[in-house]
């Protein structure tokens, strides 16, 4: 197995830089310290330098705690690679912390034996009290399972800033470059982009531009000079062998914004998204709302009810609406997907799913929105679920979304969650131009036409708009007749109406692609099903696993509600079926009511993603359980 | 499916549809019904261009039975699910069908924003102070003392105002009528659709079996020409059968007074000309019980939502062209991994 | 198998009356005829005269749609018998039709062979054509295959009124009265009770108590007139044999508010009921408002968040909070059903089920929200969910709701149905005196009170109530700390509570009833497994099968949420297992989930409820199936 | 858990919870927590008494810094929830906080039953004109051109006044301060608090990160004595450093106007003493931009929902008995089936 791990034993090897396979570093400091920018900045670098990487920014629930308070602490974790890379990492291998609460919250996580860089200018008497320590750690031996880098960030960054005449109070917040500079030393990054953006982004500030240059360029030179001296040491990371091509790094949100944006110009549609804000469903109304010069209409709903209701009627007046939040929201959206349901209007709903229950952990990541997905409504309401897996594949089941709500006439609920909503991955830019459109064609025949006659190979009925002369017709969340649409109460309509929307998710199941094996073997003795953002941990756990010689496929799920038709047939032919999910169990029920195969959970629900480790452990205590 | 021929104009009776019309037999709701048929062939409405919205309750049956676009969405949501088709269609011309449940009870706060965000539709709230559809339980403007099946002893809450909230709620047009006053009704109907802007008109319609005659002290003929006000902008608010009665303004008190003119030294001069841009007068008529103020309390133009986004979005006719959507992609840091 | 045929070939029997084991009558006309009086009336003597029986009116959907209309056709049947019923009967043997539509609606659901008494005064062209009649279906023979008795009921009604000076309107209302004046003869009813009623009814105005009497009378001779003729035969239905003690029969609707109040009596509680109003759940509003001379506060919010939202804030001020609603309005709860879970309050939610999805077909009904019960919420976010199986069991389901709630501190959902909530049943009244209390006690010892310690048995926090000296704490809806309930955005916390709170579902589990076999054997063949309204059409049929020796059992679950505990190991004794559900298969799909038992559904979504002999053909095909 | 002598009397501090205060440094929210915290030593509250209930916003974090009872409970309920604590039990004294988005946004339609209503509870509306916790969106108090991340190009709505909606829903109290205003605020809130019924007060709340200086063209110190009016009852509505300038009414326009002491023959006669019992007054103050009219606008008690339930409950301290309640369960019609 390639390893994660810095060479640490050998802590002054001789030039050329060791060189690594992939690191996770990450940085930490107050919410004030700029460290989201600083990680961007560190990320877009590293992209450029030919890795392949991961991020995951991690932003305290307050908005702006306290300075120097352990939940103030923000955080921000990057794994590059020479390899594919498939999440932001389990534990770092290198830590920077710029203040104690950061030390204090994010250690714990930090690899055993990793290097740990250290502001020992923050380290005051106070802040160490707000963050909690009672006595100074680095005066201690309690970091001795670390390789502690202490460094006067605060004063070396002073000392950069000074010349430029700018005030105490703005050189400190030139810490976090002064920072970066060093790791940019340590991992042999290019400081030119980086200080072409930052004069860029302070056109009207020239002098703030300087100073943070000037940090960053201290900062890499502080590098330099330990180097020689022997005191620290540089690492090389290879570019990873990447499908060539133009790319850039894109989070979930906007990728799932882009998908969205390019399924309805595929389908031929405007888009109409309607949204309520709530934690981590934002990101996707702020992207649309940038987007109204492409003919996106946003529109910021009193509440999530009116959110849904808003875009069910851009739906029926011929745009396609879209609406989105997150597990609050999603729940009081309920009644209206009902409506949606019995309208038979096409329609979007994208659930980025957080910890929950209740308010529960906004800022934390769970997939425990899949049951309220698939049955949160009254009565027998079959909607369409999708899930996407990484933030670049946000895009693509945002298209696919849009294609199976307007071919279908029916509603498509995409779970995302916090994970993948706010994490960045570089992306190989798809060209829109050669993408095969999907056009939807409105009804606008009068000659016999009825609201609810049928497409006989989709079961859609028609999409007839208001404005279409002769096709004036009346629908609603009554029953209605399987042809006029007018109000039925008769009970074999019923029936057949019940029948009939059921159905449609049996034809979606024919149009979907069959479900594949992501790695390892077709049959065997044991298949891990994994759906949404526990894709990285488990593929790359299987990954290892497999190359290890170990008899384990990963099996990993789009479509979840119809599933692909061929599932039940590839799982019954492993002996066992473990699904790993952060939940209490969700998936891992729905396939064993359908399949009737003995599949076992592996569940975490503490608002963290999985660990390829724990994956790895489990699957391996599976495996040796059933050694003969 | 109502193929209409556009060449001769439409009647009121082109407007219906083919469904059978389900209220309780006297129900109020047939007259309002009649009304807006009516309006729709006085304003040559086009229906394929015209759609109807409702939510949930005996008069959100509306929309089944007009040969328009129609939809019956669910309780409360109407404002919503009609704000997204204005906002989808701003050429749609767009009605919304709802009682004093439905968008005062549950849909309190979809009417709130409607009005505050000024969407260009016409709200027709069919006031009957009763869940009718639900037989008959109060709702949040019938009188304390209601007796329903769940205030065996008398309801004890305090009712909403329909006009005054949407008053307080920022509505720019607010208007009242009766459901059998049907000259009356199709007039402010007709001011209504011509405001551009969410029009919001309070019905009074009688609820037959679960609340009868409860407008009756000042619908009743016999009462009528004493207990309403027929308001107008520009001119005087007289009132009575000889249209002598007056209202006045009481400064010292900021309260408005039911005088009779040749009484006390009144004269035409001291009655108050209706100005429907004052929204403080429009209030005071609104809190007014007898003489009850009907016609266009309050109508004072601002832009409407759907206006405000056209303007803001400029002219888009078309969705973005692929290679706009392929720039938007390559927006910002990319990079090239050579092959 | 006990018939329930009548004898038709034999139509002129001689005296003594015909001896039959059970029977159903279906009254039916327009809305206005007093269809809903006259059936509760003939259900009161027939209870007196000590046959067992179960009744169901059946509204139009329409408040008071236009008179002679078929959608305004009101309707009430009643099944009675000298042996237990178990349900309101599947096809009337006879069937009362007082105008045309009353005709056209209901023959299709009568027996073939059946009696239908029609009143041919009211079959004018008029009425004729309003029914959709294109010619007088008495007039030809159309009618063939039912024993037709045609009376001019309206002309025999007024001629009977007229003595006592009633206008023609009011007389013409007593047709009713007339014609179940000649049910009583039929079926050898006293109508002494009857009379008092009427008087008592019309005290202040005695002369259309006089006229309806007159009616009543008239009918009852017409019968004794025709019977010496030979053209009409009456019959004979003992008394069954009931469990001796006094009765009453009471709806549904009415058994859940009395269980509700007794049961908050055995807790020591306050009842707080917060409800808006919503088909087919109001009675039990309307049933509670009544009783607010009796400490019950019934509150009528603005919408059904607000309703649930107030009995959580009642159960947070110490009274047991109780909502109730039905599908959509449910939808509406999710959300703030998530934070009585995350608060853990203890909280009451009746749902009152009906044909959906969107708005549906509010007065049909269907089995179809149990998911929505069990997962219609984001989050991990379990609740208990109980379902009552017939109108008398509300009774006691809303007592052990009352007690699951308060012993752990809870959300608990009952399940009801359009069809229990409005059916009938005689009663035998339980002593409120004898039932065992629950007190719940309230914690008011601040010396070391934690607002989240638990009780180690029940997993259960203390309640503590606002205005309680020294107890002053905050609660809400964000992860709160396992102790103090403090905000915790700690992984491990959130891991802990969030199997705790699931915990508490297995505590449930072993404090309710092992699951036992209605009927038929312990092992076997078959099980067929149901829940709620469907208990009675599936008692019946099993109970006929095993009497005819077939091997077949019926299971009836009221725990549906957690379910009990030896449930699994029960339904792997039979080869196989069937589920009838008015839904398209809820319930199996958790059993085959839970204990991968390969269940198959029998399901039926036509807003009526499942027929006796559909669920005995299911059953044999299914025994069939398996002979080698 | 808070054990509070009954012995000596409470200090602000002892209102104060011992959890770590985690607004913003300078949001103005700890400006109202200290007036909130003065005000509840100021009238002895009795913190097991006293109950906190809350939505879900930045403002909405309050319950957790009180040393009383708290319920944070979901966006947009609190009005319900309190309602349902009310209701179960009188005898306790409900504060509600919420901000705009919590109580006019999601929340709008319980905010409206909650007043008309008229449940005894204080709520305090903290306005800040923006979605503080989910990091700066507009909301419906934000005004026209606002910039957010949801509206980059500006946001295109009307925005609703709080106190015109409050009086729009028949609210019986309205009141408005500022979150520094300290002694203004105490003072309101004991207003607030000493009323029977719903008591609704905005407070002008400053958010430091997402919307600074909303408020500054009126309490920006150099400005606010000319910019505020502070309304007392029963006092003329006189403002300015040297307290020269007032308000008047312009009956023929039905306009208030602001003018001068001694300029244009104006003198202290002209100006309009507040009636705080007159809603229509209170409606024109409202309406005011500048100055901007603070303090009690309107009070008029009205029997409140929990006093009136009570009421027509009648006495009735403790449940229903075992034998009232066999006795229930036998009413109408039963018969006895024999052994
Ligand atoms: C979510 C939901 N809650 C409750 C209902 C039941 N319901 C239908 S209409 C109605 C009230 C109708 O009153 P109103 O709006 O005044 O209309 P009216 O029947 O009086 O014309 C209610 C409570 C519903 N259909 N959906
Ligand atoms: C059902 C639901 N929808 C959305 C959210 C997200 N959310 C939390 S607070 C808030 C708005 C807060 O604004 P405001 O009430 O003005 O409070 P402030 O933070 O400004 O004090 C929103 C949209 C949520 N928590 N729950
Ligand atoms: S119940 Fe009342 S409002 Fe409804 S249709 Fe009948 S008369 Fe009209
Ligand atoms: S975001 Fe604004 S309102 Fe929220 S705590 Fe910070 S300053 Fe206060
Ligand atoms: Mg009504
Ligand atoms: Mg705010």
């Amino acid at each position: 197995m390639p390893t994660t791990t810095l060479p640490l034993p050998n802590l002054h090897p001789l030039p050329p830089r060791a060189s690594l396979d992939s690191v996770v570093v990450r940085f930490a400091g107050d919410s004030g310290d700029g460290i989201q920018l600083a990680g961007n900045r560190f990320a877009a670098v590293t992209a450029l330098a030919g890795n392949d990487l991961g991020t995951f920014p991690d932003f305290p629930a307050e908005i702006r705690a306290p300075v120097g308070t352990t939940y103030g602490v923000s955080a921000f974790q990057i794994n590059f690679g020479a390899r594919a890379i498939k999440t932001s990492g389990d534990s770092p291998d290198v830590l920077v912390a710029l203040n104690p609460a950061a030390l204090k919250v994010e250690l714990p996580r930090t690899k055993p034996g990793g290097i740990v860089i250290v502001d020992t200018g923050s380290f005051t008497e106070r802040n160490l009290r707000k963050a909690g320590y009672a006595a100074d750690p680095l005066a201690d031996d309690s970091l001795a399972d670390y390789r502690i880098i202490s460094i006067d960030v605060s004063k070396l960054t002073l000392e950069a800033a000074k010349p430029f005449g700018v005030s105490q109070h703005d050189a400190l917040r030139c810490k976090n470059f002064w920072a970066i500079g060093l790791i940019y030393w340590m991992f042999d990054r290019d400081r030119a982009s980086t200080v072409s953006w930052l004069k860029k982004r302070f056109t009207d500030e020239p002098i703030i531009a300087q100073a943070n240059i000037a940090a960053l360029n201290a900062g890499h030179a502080f590098g330099e000079t330990a180097e020689l001296n022997g005191d620290l040491v540089g690492y090389s990371v290879a570019a990873a062998e990447l499908r060539p091509g133009l790319y850039r790094t894109i989070t979930g949100g906007e990728a799932l914004a882009w998908g969205l944006v390019v399924g309805t110009h595929l389908a031929e549609l405007k888009l109409f998204f309607a949204s309520y804000p709530i934690t981590p469903a934002s990101p996707l109304l702020h992207a649309l709302a940038r987007l109204r010069s492409l003919g996106v209409t946003t529109f910021q709903a009193e509440d999530e009810i009116a959110a849904i209701c808003a875009a069910i009627g851009a739906s029926y007046a011929g745009s396609l609406g879209v609406t989105s939040s997150s597990g609050p929201g999603l729940a009081l959206k309920s009644e209206a997907l009902g409506l949606a349901v019995a309208a038979e209007l096409p329609l979007v709903v994208v659930n980025t799913q957080r910890a929950g229950p209740s308010t529960g952990m906004p800022t934390k990541t769970e997939q425990s929105d899949l049951m309220q997905a698939l049955f949160g409504r009254h009565g027998e309401s079959p909607v369409a679920v999708l899930a996407a897996r990484a933030p670049t594949d946000c895009f693509e089941t945002a298209i696919e979304a849009v294609r199976i709500a307007t071919k279908f006439m029916i509603p498509v609920l995409v779970l995302s969650d916090g994970y993948i909503a706010n994490a960045a991955q570089p992306w190989r830019m798809p060209s829109v131009e050669t993408m095969a459109p999907f056009p939807v064609h409105f009804h606008t025949d009068p000659v016999g036409f009825e609201p609810y006659a049928r497409n006989p190979e989709t079961l859609a009925r028609p999409w007839a708009v208001p404005g279409t002369p002769g096709m004036e017709h009346r629908i609603g969340g009554l029953e209605k007749d399987s042809l006029s649409g007018d109000i039925s109460y008769s009970p074999a309509n019923h029936q057949q109406m019940t029948d009939t929307r059921a159905a449609k998710l049996d034809r979606i199941a024919r149009d979907i692609p069959e479900q594949t094996v992501e790695i390892g073997p077709e049959s065997g003795r044991l298949a891990v099903v994994g759906w949404g953002s526990t894709y990285g941990p488990i593929n790359r756990a299987i990954s290892s696993l497999v190359e290890r010689g170990c008899d384990v496929a990963h099996i990993h799920l789009r479509h979840l509600c119809p599933m692909p038709r061929n599932l039940g047939e590839l799982l019954s032919r492993y002996d066992r079926v473990l699904v790993p999910e952060m939940n209490k169990g969700q998936l891992v029920t729905l396939l064993r009511a359908h399949y009737l195969v003995p599949a076992e959970g592996l569940n975490k629900v503490s608002g963290q993603p999985f660990k390829i480790e724990e994956i790895e452990t489990a699957v391996l205590a599976r495996l040796e359980q059933q050694e003969p | 499916m109502n193929v209409v021929s556009p060449i001769k104009p439409l009647t009121a009776k082109d407007y219906a549809s083919d469904q059978e019309v389900r209220w309780c037999p006297g129900c109020g709701d047939y007259a309002v019904l009649k009304a807006v048929q009516k309006t729709l062939a006085d304003i040559a409405a086009d229906p394929a261009r015209t759609v109807f919205v409702s939510g949930i309750g005996c008069s959100s049956r509306f929309p089944y039975y007009m040969s328009t676009y129609g939809f019956h969405t669910i309780h409360g949501r109407a404002p919503a699910v009609a704000t997204g088709v204005k906002l989808a269609n701003p050429d749609l011309d767009v009605w919304i069908a709802t009682g004093d449940g439905d968008a005062l009870s549950i849909g309190g706060n979809h009417l709130l924003h409607l009005l505050r965000r000024n969407v260009d539709v016409q709200l027709l709230l069919f006031n009957n102070e009763i869940y009718g559809l639900t037989k008959g339980q109060y709702s949040p403007t019938s009188r304390p003392g209601t007796r329903s099946p769940s205030s065996p002893g008398g309801s004890v809450e305090r009712p909403v105002s329909p006009v005054l909230f949407a008053l307080g709620a920022g509505a720019r047009f607010v208007a009242r009528s009766i459901d059998t006053a049907q000259k009356h009704l199709v007039e402010v109907l007709k001011q209504a659709h011509a405001h551009r802007g969410a029009s919001f008109v309070e019905i009074f319609q009688n609820c037959i079996v679960y609340n009868d005659e409860v407008f009756a002290a000042f619908t009743e003929k016999q009462v009528s020409a004493d207990a309403q006000v027929h308001v107008e902008h520009g001119k005087p608010l007289l009132f009575g059968a000889d249209r002598r009665k007056g209202i006045r303004l009481v400064p010292s008190r900021l309260e408005l007074e039911t005088v009779r003119i040749g009484e006390d030294g009144v004269t035409e001069a001291d009655i108050l000309v209706h100005d429907r841009t004052n929204r403080t007068l429009a209030t005071m008529l609104a809190t007014m019980t007898l003489p009850v103020a009907l016609g266009v309390l309050y109508c004072d133009p601002a832009e409407s939502l759907d206006a405000a986004m056209h303007a803001a979005a400029g002219e888009r006719p078309a969705g973005p062209t692929a290679s706009e959507l392929d720039a938007l992609l390559r927006r910002g840091d990319t990079w090239t991994v050579a092959g």
